[in-house]
């Protein structure tokens, strides 16, 4: 096999395996803090993308579009979500993923009634590279930088700044950690507020690929909770692998069949793997990373 | 005389740490045996796998001679074991009589079952709450209400975890007074860490000490040694002594 | 006017409903009731929005010209929302709630297979206004827009001499998809040319990205587009991203029948080479005349009307309104019968005539590019017939017929 | 107490069953009976789901899996058997053995709770999507086509025993869905009455304990499951004779949506979900007339209300407020 093949499947595969971690993450992170399951994440996702567009259209720069408004904008309504129902069923997983699904479905209502139910879109703001005698999107070459660029600043921010230390010490030990004088109120806060930033800057990411429409999420909502739940218990390390393994499982899927059957593929994967290791990856493995 | 429960070499490694370290132990039928030992000495580990929660890493556990090392707890029930946890486990939604029926798993005649239950709250003294729902029950009705499901479908062995946990003293002799009484009928293994409880009840006594059987013994006796009360006073690494 | 936008999610159960907002002239008489299937919302509705504006002003057209026998045309129009399941639920509540006359609808070609044996099962007389792949033979289904015979066979022999005998297709994942693949691989090879693959993608698909290199990898000469869809508009972005456009030219079925055009960039779109049965830009008086009439009637919020689709759908309106006028009557067998006597239409996209043999159309047929936001028509090709139907349907000598035929195509 | 009135009970609904069977046909039009059949399909898919989750606290997110393979499996029979009476049991069937798979590998894998809604999730994706992807030629099954995302359209409906020629009229039909929400209705009651019921609502309240005391958890949980997964199959039938089957019945929305009737009907109880399906049924369709509300909207709203205001859902909290609710009592 000519080289440049190899090159341009290694970057399909990177690229799909940036696309699912960049979708995953926020969802990732208010998992491994919260013990909580945002099952309206594909709608930050969504909002985010919107936040992106109507922005850019409004004559924003579209990198600052993409980047500052939609993280800031949906970090502010998940600011708003934690108080009014995240923190009434803090404990009950259950109650709170059934509560989060009807603001999911409540959201995508919401914004159909406002934006209409029809795609949107903006085309990817960068051109062409070539590999050897393939061409790819540069845009994808900067989801994959976009990708380690936000895994290593959560990375970093929670090892080495305060508010990282006492994110930790919370995740470790709530009870201990507000022995301590930190409230988890503010703490949990503060968590769902990144997490929901995070995705509404993945939403904006990913929306010149997809599309920008009221129901975009349910497309990611199944493929991120499988990611997080398959990944386990500690967040990065966690996505980190799950994203990897799935993300190339149905990258390569796709080029060996097709997109559907790729997508199978990966799913099958996800469910041996819960069945193996029922306590996720980083259950069984990295059990001490972030 | 086979024993009713013995191990044979039991070891439960978790990683590199081993909780539990070439035990081997054996209860005769009708014994009241004690488990003690200090935090971490690998009594809660031991008591899982006797009781089916976790399969040990080596070494085998045998049921009047029979192996049933790695069967599940549900099956170690079966064979008449009656297992009551430190905190009580309890079907909080259902009242105390349908709680203590389902524990006759065996008796499929509902009439007969029921006159049953009935009988062996009669017996704790608590039939006057049969038809309460256990989730509105006091701490100590609590723990009556798991003993009466343990007892209920008259195991040959119980096997008790800290029955004495966040009791007053006052309710610790209550306890060692009924824990006795319940001797006449049943083989009865407690796993305990209060030695004055232990000394109130216990006939034999084994303790163990970072996984091992430092001694077992009688009461007096294992009150007396030096060992055991280096342990409890708090010097913890002896165990060059063991080796020893 | 308002029309009932979101009509129902699951249907609507007796008393329940609100009041219906109707469209009916004010004329005294009993109202005739047709009623519209078309998504306006969702992935399709791309092209159900100029359909139902075209469904609209030919309704009101017959309206103003004091309805049909005499009678006012009550339209209700029913929004299915891109979701098949309630395309039944729509077409039963027309043919048990509404006593529909007639039923205008469906776009895409599972749409329409859910809701023909529906209408069968109820007597209720059915337009299907859409390019589709061919192949329907039922008396109760009036087929009237261009199939593959029509369109497929006049694209090809346009494309490979210029740009190549190697044809990679990628195509929607369902009924459409796939027999439209086997049209352009036996268009292809009659030419002289190969198809090198065929892609076929859901149409919630957005990622084209491993597909983009699936292409490269095989090096084709043309890449064919049957894919369909607010979704697979990702295609054509993602496409010209990769750099592609310059490299390898595109044909396509399926492109324009909505507003690909408007929402890609010039850049994205241009080149893009399609053959249907209408563009808006075809040049004859009697298309710029409907055109004055229609923005004068629709204001500023008239949609770009693209290719084939929405003026299909006007075309079938005033079709089945002939048909009315020559039965006098709108008894379902009636119309029928009038039907295939082979009535005629000259519209703004030339002439339309029932084949009465397979109760589809011969119609006049266009070539033309995408050029900035918009077509620019090539070439044209008068009357022509549906063969691909003819040769498998015979409505006359088999008036009970009622299936699909698919063409038999080794892949 | 509970003795007499457990044939109340069971009278009530089979009282309630015969009128709505007698009445309904003769004072609804077509349509609104076509409609009224697809409802009663809904609530024996939520029945279903009652069983599963509110009594066997098996938080199944993939209810779905088994109304979609009921349907298909329906379908698939009825069109190769040509009497469509023969294709009832493969539709009960054929997702029973799907379920019985798959909580063998879950329950005796020792996966729990969030966890087994993950993996039910993913089955119904994987199903969606599979099926999604079946319209070309070579997907068939005998002589029927699964047809991909057009699903099967022409889905024979039910006909006459032994008559393969004459299909049951749309009265009929709804009589049969009717009949069958009834008997699952009087099955699941009586599941609850016997020990294994009991043991289920055991296991809900403390795993642990029942398995201390003897009972194989894993066995009653797989056998709730399958019990479930057969009655999810039986609605997809009835939906497949007043729709047709096509893959939404494996989608998202549906999976999510029977977990809010039975959230916002009344977890642990019966009538609560499918009261909670048929009201959120109508409720929907009635959003769906206001031209300005957008159905999910609504949907959504009431979903993280219930959860919020009465996380026991509506029949238990309106029964706390008239004061008759005696405790939570597990078996009702």
């Amino acid at each position: 096999m000519a080289l440049d093949i190899v090159f341009a499947v290694g970057f399909q595969v990177l690229s799909g395996v940036a696309t699912l971690l960049i979708t995953s993450l926020g969802l990732a992170i208010i998992f491994g803090m919260m013990r909580v399951i945002n099952l309206a994440h594909g709608e930050f996702l969504m909002l985010g993308a919107y936040a992106a567009i109507l922005s850019a259209r409004a004559g924003l720069n579209i990198w600052i579009a993409m980047l500052v408004v939609a993280p800031l904008a949906v970090g502010g309504i998940g600011l708003i979500i934690e108080r009014l129902i995240i923190r009434q069923l803090y404990g009950r997983m259950v109650d709170t993923m059934l509560a989060t699904w009807g603001l999911s479905l409540a959201l995508i209502g919401a914004v159909t009634m406002i934006f209409g139910n029809t795609v949107a879109g903006f085309s990817a703001p960068l051109g062409s590279f070539a590999i050897g005698s393939f061409t790819a999107s540069a845009y994808a070459l900067f989801l994959i930088v976009a990708a380690v660029i936000l895994l290593g600043g959560v990375w970093a921010i929670l090892r080495f700044t305060p508010a990282g230390l006492i994110a930790r010490g919370t995740m470790q030990n709530a009870e201990m950690a507000s022995a301590l004088g930190v409230s988890p109120d503010r703490v949990y806060a503060v968590t769902f507020a990144a997490g929901s930033a995070v995705s509404g800057l993945a939403g904006a990411l990913i929306a010149p690929f997809s599309g920008v429409v009221p129901t975009m999420g349910a497309a990611f909502i199944a493929k991120s909770f499988i990611t997080v739940i398959t990944g386990g218990a500690a967040m990065l390390a966690g996505t980190f692998s799950a994203s990897g393994l799935l993300g190339t499982v149905a990258t390569l899927g796709t080029f060996a069949t097709t997109p559907v059957f790729g997508e199978v593929m990966m799913l099958a994967v996800a469910i041996v793997l819960l069945r193996l290791l029922p306590q996720g990856i980083t259950g069984r493995f990295f059990r001490r990373a972030l | 005389m086979t024993a009713l429960l013995a191990t044979e070499h039991l070891t439960m490694r978790f990683g590199g740490v081993v909780a539990v370290d070439d035990v081997s132990l054996a209860v005769a039928d009708g014994e009241l045996r004690c488990l003690i030992g200090p935090n971490g000495a690998g009594k809660s580990t031991l008591f899982k796998c006797l009781t089916g929660q976790i399969k040990p890493s080596a070494g085998r556990i045998l049921w009047r001679g029979q192996d049933i090392t790695g069967l599940n707890s549900f099956e170690i029930a079966r064979l008449g074991v009656g297992i009551k946890t430190q905190v009580p486990s309890l079907f909080d939604g259902l009242t105390v009589l349908e709680s203590v029926r389902l524990a006759l798993r065996r008796q499929a005649r509902e009439r007969v079952a029921r006159v049953q239950a009935l009988a062996t709250l009669e017996r704790l003294g608590i039939v006057e709450l049969a038809q309460h729902l256990v989730v509105l029950l006091a701490h100590g009705q609590r723990q009556l209400v798991e003993l009466a499901m343990v007892v209920a479908p008259e195991p040959d062995l119980i096997i008790l975890d800290e029955p004495t946990a966040g009791m007053s003293a006052e309710e610790t002799t209550r306890a060692a007074r009924v824990i006795r009484a319940l001797n006449a009928a049943h083989t009865i293994i407690v796993v305990e860490h209060d030695m004055q409880f232990i000394r109130a009840i216990a006939k034999t006594v084994t303790v163990l000490h970072q996984g091992r059987v430092l001694i077992e013994d009688d009461v007096a006796s294992v009150l007396a040694d030096r060992r055991v009360q280096d342990v409890y006073l708090g010097k913890t690494d002896v165990s060059w002594q063991v080796v020893a | 006017m308002k029309i009932k936008r979101r009509a129902a999610l699951k249907g609507l159960m007796a008393g329940m409903a609100a009041p219906l907002v109707l469209r009916h002239a004010a004329l005294g008489a009993d109202p005739i009731t047709v009623v519209g299937i078309h998504d306006a919302s969702g992935g399709l509705d791309i092209y159900g929005k100029p359909m139902i504006a075209c469904l609209d002003f030919a309704v009101d057209e017959a309206n103003a010209a004091g309805g049909l026998l005499g009678r006012p045309i009550q339209l209700i129009n029913y929004d299915p929302q891109s979701n098949i399941q309630l395309y039944t639920q729509f077409a039963t509540q027309a043919a048990t709630k509404d006593h529909a006359a007639v039923v205008h609808g469906g776009i895409t070609s599972a749409s329409r297979e859910a809701i023909r044996p529906i209408l069968d099962r109820y007597r209720t007389l059915y337009f299907y206004n859409t390019q589709y792949e061919g192949g329907v033979c039922d008396r109760n289904t009036f087929c009237t827009g261009s199939t593959p015979a029509q369109n497929v066979q006049k694209l090809m022999p346009y494309i490979m001499p210029k740009w190549g005998k190697k044809v990679y297709i990628v195509a929607a994942d369902y009924n459409y998809g796939q027999i439209t693949s086997k049209w352009i691989t036996k268009y292809a090879r009659d030419g002289g040319g190969s198809v090198l693959a065929v892609d076929f993608f859901p149409l919630d698909v957005t990622d084209f990205g491993p597909a983009i290199q699936k292409i490269q990898q095989a090096k084709p000469d043309i890449v064919i587009s049957a894919l369909v869809g607010g979704a697979h508009v990702s295609f054509y972005r993602q496409w010209a991203a990769a750099g592609m456009k310059s490299r390898i030219p595109m044909a396509s079925t399926t492109f324009g029948g909505g507003n690909e055009t408007l929402i890609l960039s010039p850049e994205e779109a241009n080149g893009i080479v399609c053959a249907y049965s209408y563009f808006q830009e075809i040049d004859t008086p009697a298309n710029h005349a409907f055109l004055e009439k229609f923005h004068a009637k629709m204001g500023p919020n008239a949609p770009y009307l693209g290719a084939e689709l929405a003026m299909r759908t006007y075309v079938g309106f005033n079709l089945w309104a002939e048909g009315v006028r020559k039965a006098g009557s709108i008894d379902r067998m009636k119309v029928i019968e009038a039907l295939e006597t082979g009535i005629v239409n000259h519209g703004p996209a030339g002439t339309t005539s029932i084949d009465p043999k397979t109760n589809h159309v011969t119609l006049d047929v266009y070539l033309a590019e995408a050029q900035n936001r918009g077509f620019k028509v090539l070439q044209s090709f008068p009357d022509q017939p549906p063969l691909d139907t003819q040769m498998v349907c015979d409505l006359q000598k088999h008036p009970n017929e009622n299936k699909q035929y698919v063409v038999d195509v080794k892949m | 107490m509970n003795g007499i009135r457990l044939p109340i009970e069971l009278t009530a609904a089979s009282v309630v069953t015969i009128a709505a069977i007698l009445i309904l046909p003769h004072v609804l039009e077509l349509f609104a009976l076509i409609n009224a059949t697809v409802y009663v399909s809904m609530a024996v898919l939520a029945l279903s789901l009652a069983l599963v989750w509110g009594f066997g606290g098996i938080l199944c997110f993939g209810q779905a899996t088994f109304f979609g393979l009921g349907g298909y499996a329906y379908a698939v029979a009825a069109i190769n058997f040509g009497d469509t009476v023969y294709a009832v049991p493969v539709a009960i069937a054929v997702p029973a053995l799907v379920a019985a798979a798959l909580g063998y590998v879950m329950f005796y894998g020792r996966i729990s709770d969030v966890y087994i809604g993950a993996i039910t999730l993913t089955l119904t994706l994987i199903l969606f999507n599979f099926v999604n992807s079946t319209s070309g030629d070579q997907w068939r099954i005998g002589a029927a086509p699964l047809g991909g995302f057009n699903g099967i359209p022409s889905t024979p409906p039910l006909n006459m025993p032994g008559d393969p020629g004459n299909p049951l009229p749309p009265e009929w039909i709804f009589a049969v869905a009717m009949l069958s929400l009834l008997i699952c209705y009087i099955i699941a009651k009586l599941i609850l009455r016997a020990r294994f019921g009991r043991v289920i609502v055991a296991i809900r309240e403390n795993e642990r304990r029942a398995e201390l005391l003897g009972y194989d958890v894993r066995a009653y949980k797989l056998g709730i499951f399958v019990i479930g997964g057969a009655m999810a199959g039986l609605s997809g039938l009835l939906f497949a004779n007043c729709v047709f089957v096509s893959p939404t019945m494996f989608s998202l929305f549906y999976s999510g949506q029977i977990i809010v009737w039975v959230m916002v009907g009344g977890l642990s109880t019966l009538v609560g979900p499918v009261i909670g399906a048929i009201l959120l049924n109508l409720l929907t369709t009635w959003a769906g007339t206001l031209p300005e509300i957008n159905p999910s909207l609504i949907l959504g709203a009431i979903l993280a209300l219930a959860v919020l205001v009465m996380p026991r859902g509506i029949l238990p909290s309106l029964a706390t407020v008239l004061g008759r609710f005696r405790g939570a009592r597990g078996m009702t």
